[in-house]
């Protein structure tokens, strides 16, 4: 009897460990998505077509300012790094010249910071449609001469190659990518805007980089050699928002994010103003602490 | 039951010459030296094994019947995928599946498990010739253990070319995922696998030419015994080619030696640097070590099915010495038909028509073994027991076995079920419906022995039933599967117009699988319920004559409570003039002789 | 009890034998069995097959039954004479040593001239096509107009294979990766495709039709996915296909119209 | 031996029993749509972001059992549930899952390119979520052609691991292309949705609209008008000039191949063996290099900064910095396959994944390769300057080149 009872509890065991063992119903949906909120959000979108269309901002000011400013970068610039350009030496690195890293350009005098882009978010109006006069956007000694480049949706660029080598211009996200021969160009007229800059790269020459920024308004500017930049004819009386980008800087997609309450700042790298109709609104010296950049 | 009473003395003697082993548990149980616990090791390491390939041979079936749908338990894995099996995890299954049936199941089972055990026991030896070694037989498993079962876990997953492993698949680490880390895994268990069985090897050889107990000839040796030392003398002979061919792809796979794959050879872009090498040289020197693998699967099953056959005739043995002699022509043979593996890879064809005539030939032993075993049952008081309804059944299975071979052997005929369901079939009803059903027969008829209890003869026999059953539902129908044509190894066949009305079939043989994995069970339960319930045995349970039953049940350290004096042949049953049906080896001559004088 | 359980147990052993014969004679009328055969030496292959089949059924059935009458007559439930002290004997052996010999031996000589047809007495002609296994398609490449492979003007095409029927018809089969197997079950045709051997196969179709191929050794994951269709036509229909596969090819011009690009992939 | 019997009866069944059930119910969750967590992780999307992400695609696209698609989408719903869902063999006569049969294992349930046999395939599958397709008959930047699906289904992509489907049935072809479609639009909104969050005002408390206006008009019509647009942004190719002499223009073409006009040598190499700039990555693997880039220097920056005397909103910073940089390199272990190379194509092997016809090198080298390196000629090389170009490369894998001496490349008449 004892045995009897001992087995049938050692089999019972093992029953119940098979059983137990990979026997949950579980069903699951789409993990991490809300299936109520989904439907609705469902209902809204099957629903009769809205005329919809995007929401020109209101316009609320008339004559045009001029939002000026500089920026410097408060920290010591190490020596820019070499590249590695081991292609068309005796072109890429003639007279054993080297190319040098740009993404942190700092003027040695004024600490003024380079290649700042500005530019307005949104605007209800524009002075003048996009000129008809080309941009060059040249390349030489395997580099592109402008390292932050900056057009207007409509306004043609020559895109040329003063090199003896033949390159080709690969602007990411565009339809661009094209051969540009030896002394040889061709145009593009960008179509879209770029929202943030957006890399352009010689897919010959893999160290060659460059960064373009395309805007409708062509509310755009980039800060020169001593850090200054400005944006003239900007619709005044009415609140702007500008977006500001480096390379370098560490904020979300490169938004360059400052210390500035006054500006309302925010991490995202934008700030606010309104201005006066032939106002001049010079924001002065932003300070740009290395901690801002990815150094 | 036949209780043996000896000197008293003798009895003594060997108590106090074994005293001092009585040690520890850990050099008792874990590492012992005694053939009988090494025996046990291989058995129950084996049996697990043997369930797990069972279960990786259910997930194949799986998607065999059903490709792409949701796999029971295993779909958890593939969650993302919506429980759907990924097309190379199956290449590993089915890979994995024959690696462990073969290299971990089979092989060790009969030579480890039964032949450990029973050498010693059968021949009148108190324990192997060097126990050390055969210590180590058994330790050198466990690295293979762990390598085939590690593989599953490494990047890429567990060998996926096939038990076959063959180039460039398997040295081309590009050419497939579980060619990578998986394949090194397999080759390093693998050469574990040989090295246990290298080991094994030797130690049976030298036990059964030296160690044999007082008029114990060779000609009185149980069919087991012969079994096993040809099986010893095959692997001393093919495994060496086997280790070298495998640290050969080693090479080629690690140091990129190239042996095995040709020059300017891309898979999936890669390049392979090395070159020179021939795929075929692999095909040539694995199956000259598998081809005689092939009959290390099965002559000691042949072996121990002959002496339960013999036990529960109650007859003795027909035609013992022909036995014999097909046991080593099929040896013998086995060293010369590889190439019958490989009418169809490129290799001359004139050269298959060589390797067609011998494979041919190989098929006489095998038939004259079958009509012995016939002979024997002949005329026989047949016991219907589960050891004995096993070992009929693998009577009956290997003449399809046997027979099915034949087709493959003509090569015109083997050009069209070459790699299809035909060949599936035919292995399985050798190594399955025979070795695996020679085992269960050996399991059944030695487990007193073993544990001192009988197993359950009820539920004994309703595990054959269903065993059988299932696994004629299993693999019958792949005869016809193959006869239209149906490839192996596809994860989903159905695609082909040639194969689409065959799911159902399939999923009817799936069914079948699943029954007989289940009916399992039964088995497990029984074999466990029995070492501690089971009715206790007596020294011969079977009234049988080898002298394994001499002994005591289980037999102590040392086997024997006196010294074994063999007077006769294994198979003395029913012998005229003699009140019981049986004449132990051990019987003392006296009666006997006289009622044997006047027999002839 | 125990006299019903070796009655029972006999006549299970009577089932092997009985399902046995009955799942290959049935099997046929579900089309579960060889698949047409369009090839001129397929009928002797089949036939072989069929001969086989006999053979080895005579045998099958003759000790499956003897086995299962020893079984029924020999139980110790229900026979009560003692059995047989016997330990085998010379003559039986010998015969059934001799007469599985000679029949094997027969065997082996009778098929030879057909395995020599297949792989061994190769057509005196230049290849037909070139085919080659990759994972995991067949490419194959005809020789074009100059009939020379490695010429600009060869074709090329993926899994697509086309026959003239009644003509000898010789495939250069070779792999570019791992190995493969080019099995045509209804061309009665298989041979690996080995990486760096160029292996000739020939058959000669009989028949028009479409049929599959088929790789029937092991050549990675994708292995069950390397399906090709062989389609045999008549002369005239292979040369205006071979015509109009070539100008696809040296297209410089787009399709008029995406809808028949849609319609090609019928 | 009565008693014996009975009991393990009891036990027997109950372990059959637990088997059979173990069998039984194995029922896992259905397939579920990968979130982009690359994107995700790069927008510092926050955990209710991302849901909220996910919810919307739920309702603007469905699951992959159940497809749904707006009338904006322009897809065929019907030929989507015949390509999407589980693949039920066991079902005769069964009416979907073709996409899971087919591509999933390659191209993944998401067709994010990362299913169980992607990693293991050289070059990778395509992952359809960011909209870029290589070989199709439309400029760069445009969608291909529905034409151009279906061919490339018939063709497969030589060289790659992607076979022919050319014996499926066409219609099961169509329904393919329309699901490979689906994804793509679902993954360019997703991605588009993820961006969206940087752009949002500050007042939006970082929250998309989820009004018609934002998720239809502003996100989704852009997306699909390219696809609609794509059937008639088809290149124009110039016939090639009828009485041109092949030699000839086989020389020209050469000329061009080496020149610096064309410069194909620049990548292709002096050998055409593709062995010239070869360390660039197509765009796919390029952003997990940049990322990979940012990671690296986020991290270095890290470990640099003491946290010593930081106010407490700096030390906040620093800790959410700190939880993305480690989101991030799991995300990339993951989520993202390991970055390759994209080699240039070696001319001589006579394999052209694009398709072999005259036609397909000309859209080539017209339109550039869109996600790749390889850019377009058009504009700064006339016609019938491409078509020589074309007519040499078209040579490449039949010259015999007495430079490349010993080592010569394997020509089409050993292999291709």
């Amino acid at each position: 009897m004892r045995t009897c009872s001992r087995n049938s509890l050692l089999t019972a065991a093992a029953a119940t460990l098979l059983v137990s063992s990979g026997c949950k119903p579980v069903r699951i949906e789409t993990p991490g998505a809300d299936t109520e909120a989904a439907g609705k959000i469902r209902a809204t979108l099957v629903s009769a077509s809205s005329g919809g269309g995007e929401t020109a901002a209101a316009s609320t000011g008339t004559g045009w300012g001029t939002l000026k400013g500089r920026f410097v970068f408060a920290g010591t610039p190490g020596a820019p790094k070499a590249l590695l350009a081991d292609k068309d030496t005796e072109v890429c690195s003639k007279g054993g010249m080297k190319l040098l890293d740009r993404s942190l350009l700092v003027d040695g005098s004024t600490k003024g910071l380079a290649n700042v882009v500005v530019f307005a978010r949104k605007t209800s109006r524009v002075k003048e449609p996009p000129s008809s006069t080309p941009l060059v956007f040249d390349q030489k000694q395997c580099e592109f001469l402008a390292p932050v480049f900056a057009a207007r949706v409509g306004q043609p660029i020559d895109v040329k190659n003063s090199d003896p080598i033949g390159h080709n211009t690969n602007i990411s996200g565009s339809d661009f990518n094209q051969l540009i021969p030896a002394g040889g160009g061709t145009t593009y007229v960008p179509k879209a805007e770029t929202g943030m800059p957006t890399m352009v790269t010689c897919n010959v020459h893999p160290w060659m980089k460059a960064y373009m920024v395309f805007r409708k308004d062509g509310y755009v500017a980039v800060s020169a050699a001593d850090g200054s930049f400005a944006i003239p004819d900007l619709p005044a009386g009415e609140p702007l928002e500008f977006q500001v980008w480096h390379e370098r800087s560490a904020g979300p997609n490169g938004a360059l994010g400052l210390e500035k309450p006054d500006l309302k700042w925010t991490p995202k790298g934008r700030f606010t103003l309104t201005l006066a109709p032939d106002e001049v609104k010079d924001i002065g010296t932003l300070e740009v602490p290395a901690s801002a950049l990815g150094t | 039951m036949s209780t043996v009473t000896s000197p008293s003395t003798v009895h003594h003697e060997h108590a106090a010459a074994h005293a001092p082993h009585q040690a520890s548990f850990l050099s008792t149980y874990v590492f012992s030296k005694d053939h009988k616990v090494i025996g046990l090791q291989f058995l129950f390491s084996t049996l697990v094994w043997f369930l797990i390939g069972g279960l990786l041979a259910l997930a194949v079936r799986w998607q065999v019947a059903w490709p792409w749908s949701d796999v029971p338990v295993l779909g958890k894995l593939f969650a993302q995928e919506g429980g759907q099996m990924a097309p190379e995890f199956y290449t590993m299954l089915f890979t994995m599946h024959a690696t462990v049936m073969i290299f971990l199941v089979i092989i060790p089972i009969l030579a480890g498990a039964f032949g450990n055990f029973l050498i010693p026991l059968m021949i009148g030896a108190d324990d192997m010739a060097f126990p050390t070694l055969n210590m180590l037989s058994y330790w050198f498993m466990w690295p293979a253990f762990i390598a085939f079962g590690a593989s599953f876990f490494v990047e890429g997953g567990a060998a996926s070319s096939g038990w076959t492993s063959y180039p460039t698949l398997s040295t081309n680490i590009a050419s497939s995922p579980g060619s990578g880390w998986g394949q090194t895994l397999w080759l390093l268990g693998l050469t574990m696998v040989g090295v246990s069985s290298m080991l094994g090897s030797v130690n049976y050889m030298t036990t059964i030419i030296l160690m044999r107990a007082p008029g114990m000839t060779m000609f009185r040796l149980p069919m087991t015994i012969w079994a096993m030392f040809i099986t010893a003398i095959l692997q001393a002979f093919a495994l060496p080619v086997l280790t070298a061919a495998g640290f050969m792809q080693l090479a080629d796979r690690t140091l990129g030696t190239g042996f095995f794959s040709p020059e300017g050879n891309i898979v999936n872009n890669w390049m392979q640097s090395t070159g020179g090498g021939q795929p075929l040289l692999w095909q040539h020197l694995f199956w000259f070590y598998s081809h005689p693998a092939v009959y290390i699967m099965i002559l000691p099953a042949m072996g121990m099915v002959s002496d339960i056959l013999t036990t529960f005739a109650r007859k003795p043995l027909f035609g013992y010495r022909p036995m014999v002699y097909s046991v080593a022509g099929i040896a013998g043979l086995g060293f010369i038909v590889w190439g019958h593996h490989m009418f169809m890879s490129g290799m001359n064809p004139a050269l298959g028509v060589t390797f067609m005539v011998s494979t041919m030939m190989i098929a006489l032993p095998s038939a004259v073994k079958t009509f012995n075993w016939l002979g024997t049952v002949w005329g026989g008081r047949i016991q219907f027991t589960t050891a004995m309804l096993f070992a009929l059944s693998f009577v009956s299975m290997f003449i399809i076995g046997g027979l099915s071979g034949i087709f493959m052997a003509a090569t015109p005929v083997d050009i069209f079920i070459h790699d299809t369901y035909f060949i599936v079939a035919h292995f399985h009803y050798v190594l399955f419906a025979g070795t695996a059903m020679g085992v269960w027969a050996g399991i059944y008829y030695w487990f007193p022995k073993m544990f001192g209890r009988t197993m359950n003869e009820f539920w004994g026999k309703v595990h054959f039933f269903l065993t059988f059953l299932f696994m004629n539902g299993t693999f019958f129908t792949m005869h016809i599967l193959g006869a239209v044509g149906f490839p192996r190894r596809l994860a989903d066949a159905y695609h082909y117009e040639t194969f689409h009305h065959l799911q159902p079939l399939n999923a009817f043989m799936t069914w079948c699988a699943i029954g007989m994995v289940a009916s399992q069970a039964i088995f497990a339960v029984n074999f466990f319920w029995s070492m501690f319930f089971g009715p206790i045995a007596g020294r011969n349970p079977w009234n049988a004559n080898t002298l394994e039953w001499t002994a005591p049940s289980p037999p102590g350290h040392g086997n024997f409570d006196f010294q074994p004096v063999v007077h006769r042949g294994p198979y003395e049953y029913s012998v005229p003039g003699v009140e019981k049906d049986h004449l132990m080896q051990t019987d003392p001559p006296n009666a006997a002789a006289a009622a044997l004088a006047a027999a002839h | 009890m125990s006299r019903l359980s070796g009655i029972l147990w006999s006549l299970l052993f009577l089932a092997v034998p009985v399902l046995g014969v009955a799942t290959f004679a049935v099997a046929p009328a579900y089309d579960i069995w060889l698949p047409k055969d369009v090839s001129e030496h397929g009928k002797a292959i089949d036939g072989l097959f069929y001969f086989i089949l006999a053979l080895t059924g005579v045998v099958f059935i003759a000790t499956e039954v003897l086995l299962f009458w020893f079984l029924w007559k020999y139980d110790a439930a229900r026979n009560k004479n003692a059995a047989t002290y016997i330990h085998g004997s010379h003559t039986l052996e010998v015969v059934w040593t001799i007469i599985p010999a000679a029949t094997l031996l027969f065997l082996a000589i009778y098929q030879m001239n057909t395995w020599a047809d297949v792989k061994m007495r190769r057509p005196a002609m230049s290849p037909s096509v070139e085919v080659v296994g990759r994972q995991f398609e067949w490419r194959l490449r005809y020789p074009g107009r100059d009939g020379t492979l490695g010429t600009a003007d060869d074709l090329f095409l993926v899994n697509d294979l086309h026959v003239p029927a009644d003509e000898d018809f010789l495939v250069q089969l070779k792999s570019m990766d791992v190995l493969h197997s080019f099995f045509l079950p209804n061309l009665r045709i298989k041979q690996d495709a080995v990486p760096g051997m160029k292996i000739p196969v020939w058959f000669k179709a009989t028949e028009t039709g479409q049929f599959d191929i088929v790789c029937a050794e092991l050549c990675g994951w994708g292995h069950y996915k390397m399906k090709g269709r062989v389609t045999v036509e008549s002369r005239a229909d292979f040369d205006r296909w071979l015509e109009s596969q070539y100008a696809k090819q040296e297209a410089t011009q787009p399709e008029p119209d995406p809808s028949t690009a849609v319609a090609r992939a019928e | 031996m009565k008693t014996i019997t009975q009991r393990p009866f009891a036990g027997l069944f109950a372990v059959t029993f637990g088997l059979a059930s173990l069998v039984g119910c194995g029922k896992t969750p259905p397939a579920y749509f990968r979130p982009n967590m690359v994107e995700a992780t790069k927008q510092r999307l926050s955990a209710e972001q991302e849901k909220q992400v996910s919810t919307i695609l739920l309702a603007m696209f469905g699951t992959p059992d159940e497809p749904v698609c707006l009338p904006e989408t322009g897809l065929d719903e019907a030929k989507l549930r015949l390509a999407a869902g589980p693949v039920r063999s066991d079902v005769v006569g069964r009416k979907n899952g073709l996409y899971r049969e087919h591509c999933a294992h390659c191209h993944g349930i998401t067709g994010d390119a990362l299913g169980p046999t992607a990693a293991f395939l050289n070059p990778y599958p395509r992952d359809y979520r960011p909209g870029v397709f290589k070989f199709k008959s439309t400029e760069r930047a445009d969608k291909p052609t529905h034409a151009d699906l279906v061919k490339l289904l018939h063709n497969g992509v030589p060289g790659t691991s992607m076979p022919s489907f050319a014996l499926l049935p066409a219609a099961q072809v169509e329904a393919l292309v329309e699901y490979v479609k689906y994804l793509s639009m679902r993954g360019e909104t997703e991605l588009a949705l993820m961006r969206a969050y940087f752009e949002l005002d500050d007042d939006a408390q970082g929250k998309l609209p989820e009004s018609r206006e934002f998720l239809v008009d502003e996100t989704l019509t852009p997306i699909a008008e390219k696809w609609k647009a794509a059937a008639d942004a088809r290149i124009q190719v110039p016939p090639m000039p009828a009485d041109i002499d092949l030699v000839a223009s086989i020389a020209k073409g050469k000329e061009l191949f080496y020149g610096d006009k064309a410069n194909c040598v620049k990548c292709h190499g002096v050998t055409g063996l593709g062995d010239g700039q070869a360390n660039d990555y197509d765009d796919w693997n390029k952003a997990i290099v940049e990322i990979g880039k940012e990671l690296a220097s986020g991290s270095a920056k890290a470990r640099e900064t003491s946290t010593a005397g930081m106010s407490p909103e700096e030390l906040a910073e620093h800790r959410a910095q700190l939880a993305w940089l480690e989101k991030f390199g799991k995300v990339l272990d993951g989520d993202a396959l390991h970055p390759r190379t994209i080699p240039p194509r070696n001319l001589r092997m006579g394999v052209y994944r694009g398709g072999r016809r005259p036609l397909d090198l000309y859209y080539r080298i017209h339109a550039g390769i869109n996600g790749a390196p390889m850019p377009a000629a058009k504009g700064t090389i006339p016609p019938e300057d491409i078509w020589h170009i074309v007519n040499y490369v078209r040579s490449l894998p039949y010259e015999f080149d007495g430079e490349l001496g010993a080592d010569r490349p394997m020509l089409v008449r050993d292999r291709f």
